[in-house]
């Protein structure tokens, strides 16, 4: 399985561990990634409210890179990025005033776009394309006591539910089911984390994480798994504010990947758990019931 | 093209009203028919449908020697058979009449007049020289087989075969499940007046039952429809219940002697909510009183089963009923689905709904927390005989003293997959109404605190807004909003521990937040899951939304598109008992109608095979799907048995060498038709 | 009192019409002892301006063959139908356009190049063409043209009668003969062949079951055919149930299906759609792909169903070629 | 180059003659009706009682009178009110569309649609559709080709009348026979 791969500006910054522990988790399950050469701005979805037309012909632009590796398959992590080039494809298929706008921009640069590359998910390829049953044979190191409260954010399911539930997306659910972890049941799984408002607005913005964090921390979660840089960031950045105004909610939040290194027993430098800042320790686990004998 | 002498043709067209008149130049139509060759006269009239109109016919056939008459106006498919009749009052064959479609198909779809009237005249062109062609033909009439076969045994089905049965008609009434009485059955009591659907079923039940002229087959299906109005062959599978229905008497010592000591199996009947037995009756008034055996748990049965799917008989168990049966000997797990031939002249097709599945709403919890139910749940929870025995128990949570709790706060969703884009468009009819009474019933068994969540409240039925009044004054909570989402996420102390309706009060404009003990869905109405396939069985039409399509909207409400087939009860669309049972009577009727008049008329425009010219190829030969068509071997050539023949004409425009005629439809006609449409000037260009 | 005078001439065609008239073997002496020949070019000497001389309708009949395709056989039609009573197309191309009319598939400049350019076995380096005029040592000789379309007789010029085939069978040539001698003729436009499909005298008939399903067609040097069974029912193409009969079955005779050469009966407009419609209708499949399979069997239809029609047939011609200039 | 497509009158339309089955599709076309949709009046419906009826001889008949198209309407596979007359025509019309292409025919130019009763919103977008497309090809005209075919005949037959008329009347002529343009009317 080979997939061409797109980054983004948030992977290889505040949320490197995300690249850092997926792509050798991917690996490991035997899935090959070309990162896309050249590569530029998603679009942003804050580009996207601005200008459509531009942050289209950026997205674009990925796209049509992406055809050109002939893989036809784009995994990109990131929730915006993720939302944003499937919006940008959307857009070009269904508009043909914006393709125009977007094939004039390309061909200025010698690129076309067909719009025939499918932008997917990790955990849509993880339980779609590879399967659970292939990653529970890599478990060497069952998740068993480990509470997760799986949390999805907004961008992966809304306006577009492509291999999800809107409501209540259940994937890495059974994701962690796999790794034998015990899913907390909770109803914020795509609630807001705050998004861009604990810059701009903070005292909205922060409400939003605190009440994810202390509902998770209510129901007896150890930590919190996410799909998504900003809600990684948002979650796991601001504790001495909230504790500041509210209360101090001491919950790691983790990206589902750096879980599943450590059931499938990676090295710590690819769970890379030492870049959260509630760093997370993982509960002693037990050894591999075949190494048990000395 | 050799055309007959002596052709007299009248033309009329028809202005109804404004219908056709406002897109149409009717006098110019008229003007211009009246230049065509053999048209002696042409008329534009107002109404050519109302008497004076069918009177002018009529007198100017007598007047002016018309042998033939062409009206433009409707489809055939409304007025075809008024305007034979006025041609055969005055002593003309009824098929030397032509109609052309300029309203349906002309006036009322299109904007530009011009056009439209160059399309009326194209088209009436096509009749003019279709008309010269035809031959004067003889109506034939089939007999009427006076059994009736209706299927589905819910309040539809139930109140047709006895209206039909006290006209002294034999019914055949066949039912999937193991009992009659549908949805109905499940219900506590009905809206707006609150009786007991129980005690209003329940006599009817049994009147079925035991009516001389009602032969009831439930826990069968039907597997095949073959024939045509007045003589349809169907075939029936009776499943096998392991139970001898003649032997059984309903005493229930089976199921009190089973080695399974409690009830242990889903109930599905009472919506999963209480548990059954291996060896069951549905319900307690349950018709025809007869238990049956479900192989799938019986230990009796192993678990696997034969590649045809049939259980194999282990005879592992110790077989109490059968002891306890005794002499009746009514148990034989020996016994196999059979197949059963009716033969029977008309059908009534009343199979019901399925309710929606509240999962398809996961925003509503239905399936994720206990505490939501649906509507029919709530129906057997409040209902006697229900599996709590009318008690409103939560399925989570529990008292200090360990018993289930009640309720104390209940909201009431409204439009659950209903007038939504993404689940249905419809408005399933019932639900304000059901819920209404679910509301009052949960007040009256619980005393709660009761919120209705709605999107507009519709009581359009006698007594049914006196009855949202009466809640009202009983101070149930009405919230005018779409409900987003039932969350156990408790933002306050007082929410802890309770499903939260987060929902838009679209009359306060704030968004609100509901704390409840229970959530009750109000679920819309849907077709049946197999209701593609059984439209397929009686060869009916499905409007998009998947009912069953009645012939007219209006005018043919419980007619299909099949003669002899007739629709009842919610599988044409969502309604309530009163509509149910009105348009049950209203199919009986028709059937009634149809049986009475003894015969049917079969449009003459069956097919022949010319004697002299028919090679005997024998192409014809396997097309025809009603085996009409034979071969006589001595003569060898080819001939067809009109009376099987249906006249689609597929053999016709199969013929390799033109020697079959279809009736009404020959090559001549139609190749004049085609000549018609495509004579004169190319149509004007629109206005650019 | 003189004997009737007769016509034979021929344009589009093979010769194979005027074999024909010779097949009448010794039957050809009684019908010299009934009429006096006034021309046929292909055996006898005569010159156009004999005919042109002769009186409007001197002759009683004129049995032309061949399609027509160049002007100087639409004049001899032209010319053949003023002098005679009775214009009879003889022969499938006369009647139907026949094999020739298979070129109304391709346009002038197609069958031009093809022939004195592209065909394999062409040598012309010069890529000279037929002309119509040429200067030639002074001369200006004028040559017929080669029109567009292929023609069938009565596309050109009113025919009274067809006797079809391809060639026509000596047995509908004598019962022409005795039918125009005695003038016991039925009404203008006839073909002069009965009036019901092949299948009528076929010796498969029989052999034919009552619920052929086709699931797949063959051509006739696909296989080898069994000599008592109905083509149709081996799967193989025979156009028997749409054409006319009158040829005794040659073909299936001699263990080849029917091409149909007879044309359609009276009562069909189109002989190739018919036959179309009731292979098709026929088939088992029931789904597009299925369908598709097996009529990738007939790979050429327009040569299959209009062997011997297409200028009969209702389009006449591919529709899209050119017909001015090339 | 073909004359007929190259000038298009200004004023051209196209013309689509419709055969329609009478249970499903020509059912829909009145529901059409009566929901009041709007359509192009480009088509001309002739009602059959099955798709399995339509004749491919009435698909050439109508293109060879003036039809720029041919629409064939049938209940969906499965729904026949004769069992399976639609597969007839489904069979039909997969060979008489390689045919057709053969013979020059574009392929939108002849359709065939399943359309049920209920389906009245079918039967717009349908006929909408094929008129665009029609339109974008331009008419087939094929009465107006014959007739441009037939030019090269009937120019010689009228200079031969003319030879014939300066050499004299010829005592012997009976009436002349039927004038060649009259085979093509």
């Amino acid at each position: 399985m080979k997939y061409a791969y797109f980054p983004g500006c948030s992977l290889k910054g505040t949320g490197r561990a995300y690249e850092e522990s997926l792509v050798p988790v991917l690996r490991h399950l035997g899935v090959e990634l070309q990162e896309l050469e050249d590569w530029n701005c998603c679009g942003a979805t804050a580009y996207m409210a601005v200008d459509e037309g531009k942050a289209c012909a950026a997205a674009a632009r990925n796209l049509a890179l992406a055809e050109q590796t002939g893989l036809r398959q784009m995994l990109a992590p990131c929730s915006a990025c993720y939302l944003v080039l499937n919006k940008a494809q959307h857009y070009l298929n269904e508009y043909p005033a914006m393709r125009q706008v977007v094939g004039r921009a390309l061909q200025s640069v010698g690129l076309q776009c067909n719009g025939d590359t499918v932008v997917r998910h990790p955990l849509d390829v993880l339980v779609n394309d590879i399967g659970l049953e292939a990653i529970r044979q890599k478990v060497t190191h069952p998740l068993h006591g480990l509470k997760v409260a799986p949390y999805y954010g907004c961008q992966i399911v809304r306006p577009y539910a492509t291999f999800d539930d809107q409501a209540n997306p259940t994937s890495m659910d059974r994701l962690l089911e796999a790794l034998g972890a015990t899913v907390v049941r909770w109803p914020l799984k795509t609630k807001c984390c705050g998004g861009s408002l604990t810059g701009t607005l903070p005292e909205a913005g922060l409400r939003l994480s605190y009440i994810l964090l202390k509902e998770a921390r209510k129901r007896g979660a150890d930590v919190i798994a996410t799909v998504c840089p900003l809600c990684q960031f948002n979650l796991d950045s601001y504790h001495p504010q909230i504790a500041a105004r509210w209360e101090p909610v001491r919950l790691p939040t983790v990206y589902f990947s750096q879980l599943m290194g450590l059931a499938f027993g990676l090295p710590a430098e690819q769970t890379v758990l030492h870049r959260g800042m509630v760093r997370f320790h993982p509960p002693p686990v037990p050894a591999p019931a075949g190494a048990e004998k000395p | 093209m050799n055309r007959p002498n002596d052709i007299r043709i009248g033309f009329y067209v028809c202005h109804c009203g404004h219908n056709i008149a406002a897109m149409v130049d009717c006098p110019a139509v008229a003007q211009y028919v009246g230049t065509l060759p053999g048209v002696v006269l042409s008329r534009d009239y107002k109404y050519m449908c109302s008497d004076p109109g069918q009177e002018l016919i009529r007198q100017d056939i007598r007047e002016f020697g018309l042998n033939r008459v062409v009206v433009a106006s409707c489809s055939p498919l409304l007025h075809e058979q008024t305007f034979r009749s006025a041609v055969e009052a005055a002593g003309l064959n009824p098929f030397y009449f032509h109609m052309v479609n300029i309203r349906e198909h002309n006036s009322w779809v299109h904007t530009d007049r011009i056009r439209a009237t160059e399309k009326a005249r194209a088209l009436a062109r096509a009749a003019i020289e279709r008309v010269v062609h035809h031959k004067p033909l003889e109506i034939v009439k089939v007999p009427i087989h006076p059994d009736v076969l209706v299927v589905g045994g819910g309040i539809a089905g139930i109140h047709a075969a006895l209206t039909l049965a006290n006209a002294g008609k034999k019914v055949y009434l066949v039912e999937r499940e193991p009992s009659i009485g549908g949805h109905m059955a499940k219900f506590d009591k009905t809206f707006p007046t609150l009786d007991c659907a129980a005690c209003i079923l329940t006599p009817k039940m049994s009147e079925v039952g035991s009516h001389p002229n009602i032969t009831l087959w439930s826990y069968s299906e039907v597997v095949k429809v073959d024939g045509f109005v007045g003589n349809y062959t169907v075939q029936v599978k009776r499943k096998a219940r392991y139970i001898h229905e003649d032997l059984c008497t309903g005493c229930q010592d089976c199921i009190a002697h089973c080695v399974y000591k409690e009830p242990k199996f889903e109930d599905l009947f009472n919506e999963g909510l209480g548990k059954r037995k291996p060896v069951y009756i549905p319900f307690p008034q349950a018709t025809p009183q007869v238990v049956l055996i479900d192989p799938e748990v019986c230990l009796n049965f192993k678990r696997n089963k034969n590649p045809d799917g049939t259980p194999i008989v282990s005879d592992k168990c110790k077989k109490t009923c059968v002891e306890a049966c005794g002499e009746k000997r009514a148990i034989d797990f020996t016994q196999k689905d059979e197949i059963r031939e009716i033969k029977v002249g008309t059908i009534l097709v009343c199979t019901g709904f399925k309710t929606f599945d509240a999962r398809r709403v996961p925003a509503y919890g239905y399936g994720i927390y206990p505490n939501v139910y649906t509507a029919l749940e709530v129906e057997r929870l409040v209902n006697a005989s229900g599996p709590t025995g009318g008690e409103v128990l939560l399925r989570e949570g529990k008292n200090p003293d360990g018993t289930p709790r009640k309720p104390r706060s209940i909201g009431i969703i409204h439009c659950v997959g209903s007038r939504d884009k993404k689940t249905n468009l419809w408005c399933s009819r019932v639900c304000c109404m059901y819920s209404m009474k679910l509301a009052h019933l949960l007040k009256e068994h619980t005393g709660a605190e009761i919120y209705n969540f709605y999107i507009d409240i519709r009581t359009p039925g006698k007594g049914y807004e006196e009855f949202y009044n009466k809640l009202l004054e009983e101070g149930t909570h009405f919230i005018r909003g779409r409900v987003g989402e039932v969350t156990d996420w408790a933002m306050t102390p007082e929410e802890e521990g309770k499903l939260v309706i987060r929902v838009e009060d679209t009359l306060a404009g704030v968004v609100r937040r509901i704390p409840v003990d229970m959530v009750v869905l109000a679920t819309g109405l849907e077709p049946q899951a197999d209701a593609p396939e059984v439209r397929r069985l009686f060869n009916m039409s499905c409007g998009g939304d998947g009912w069953f399509l009645e012939r007219h909207p209006k005018l043919a409400p419980v007619n299909t598109f099949t003669d002899g087939v007739f629709l009842a009860g919610c599988c044409q669309g969502p309604k309530d008992i009163p509509d149910t049972v009105a348009q049950a009577g209203a199919a009986a009727a028709e059937a009634l109608a149809l049986i009475d008049r003894g015969y049917v008329e079969q449009e003459p425009n069956t097919a022949y095979i010319l004697e002299q010219e028919c090679s005997g190829c024998k192409s014809c030969l396997p097309l025809c799907p009603y085996t009409a068509i034979l071969f006589d071997e001595g003569r060898q050539k080819a001939y067809i048995n009109e009376a099987l023949c249906k006249g689609c004409g597929t053999c016709v425009g199969s013929c390799p060498s033109g020697s079959i005629v279809q009736k009404l439809f020959e090559d001549q006609e139609i190749f004049s038709e085609i000549a018609g449409v495509l004579a004169g000037e190319p149509a004007p260009a629109e206005p650019s | 009192m003189p004997k009737p005078r007769v016509a034979f001439y021929w344009c589009a065609s093979c010769g194979g019409c005027e074999e024909t008239v010779v097949d009448l073997a010794e039957d050809i002496l009684g019908v010299v002892e009934k009429v006096d020949i006034a021309l046929w070019p292909v055996a006898l000497d005569f010159k156009y301006k004999d005919v042109a001389a002769l009186p409007d309708q001197s002759l009683l009949a004129t049995l032309l063959n061949g399609a027509i395709r160049t002007s100087e056989q639409e004049e001899m039609a032209v010319l053949l139908r003023r002098k005679s009573r009775y214009l009879i197309a003889y022969g499938a191309c006369a009647h139907l356009g026949g094999i020739p009319a298979l070129a109304n598939q391709f346009s002038r400049e197609q069958v031009l190049r093809f022939n004195y350019e592209d065909a394999p076995s062409v040598v012309n380096e010069s890529r000279t063409r037929p002309q119509v005029h040429c200067e030639d040592q002074g001369r200006t000789p004028h040559l017929p043209e080669f029109r567009h379309v292929v023609r069938a007789l009565d596309q050109v010029v009113d025919v009274d009668f067809y006797i079809p085939g391809c060639p026509p069978t000596p047995n509908l040539t004598r019962a022409a003969f005795d039918a125009l001698l005695s003038g016991k003729l039925p009404p203008k436009g006839s073909v002069l062949a009965p009036d019901i499909a092949l299948c009528d005298e076929c010796p498969r008939k029989a052999s034919k079951p009552t619920n052929v399903a086709f699931t797949e067609f063959k051509r006739p040097h696909q296989g080898l055919w069994d000599a008592g069974q109905c083509f149709l029912a081996q799967g193989v193409v025979c156009l028997g149930p749409a054409t006319r009969s009158g040829c005794g079955a040659a073909c299936p005779r001699g263990n080849m299906p029917c091409t149909g050469c007879f044309g359609p009966t009276s009562r069909v407009r189109d002989q190739g759609a018919k036959m179309l419609s009731s292979l098709c209708a026929n088939l088992a499949a029931r789904d597009e792909e299925g369908i598709q399979r097996a009529l990738a069997g007939i790979p050429d239809p327009v040569g299959t169903f209009y062997r011997y029609g297409l200028a009969k047939c209702l389009l006449r011609r591919k529709v899209s070629l050119p017909t001015n200039g090339d | 180059m073909n004359t007929a497509s190259a000038s298009v009158p200004r004023d051209w339309s196209p013309r689509i003659v419709a055969f329609f089955c009478n249970w499903c599709t020509y059912t829909a076309a009145d529901l059409a009706g009566v929901s009041r949709l709007k359509y192009a009046p480009n088509v001309r419906i002739i009602r059959l009682m099955c798709s399995g009826r339509v004749d491919p001889q009435f698909v050439l008949d109508a293109l060879s009178r003036g039809a720029d198209g041919v629409l064939i309407g049938g209940c969906h596979p499965g729904d026949c009110h004769y069992v399976e007359g639609n597969y007839k025509m489904l069979r039909r019309y997969q060979l008489l569309k390689r045919m057709l292409a053969d013979l020059g025919i574009e392929e939108p130019r002849v359709r065939l649609e399943w359309i049920s009763a209920a389906e009245g919103e079918k039967v717009q977008r349908v006929i909408n559709e094929m008129t665009e497309q029609i339109k974008a090809l331009g008419p087939l005209a094929l009465p107006q080709k014959f007739a441009e075919w037939d030019r090269e005949v009937i120019a010689l037959a009228r200079e031969l009348r003319a030879r014939d008329a300066a050499a004299g009347p010829c005592p012997d002529r009976a009436a002349p026979a039927q004038p060649v343009e009259a085979l093509h009317a």
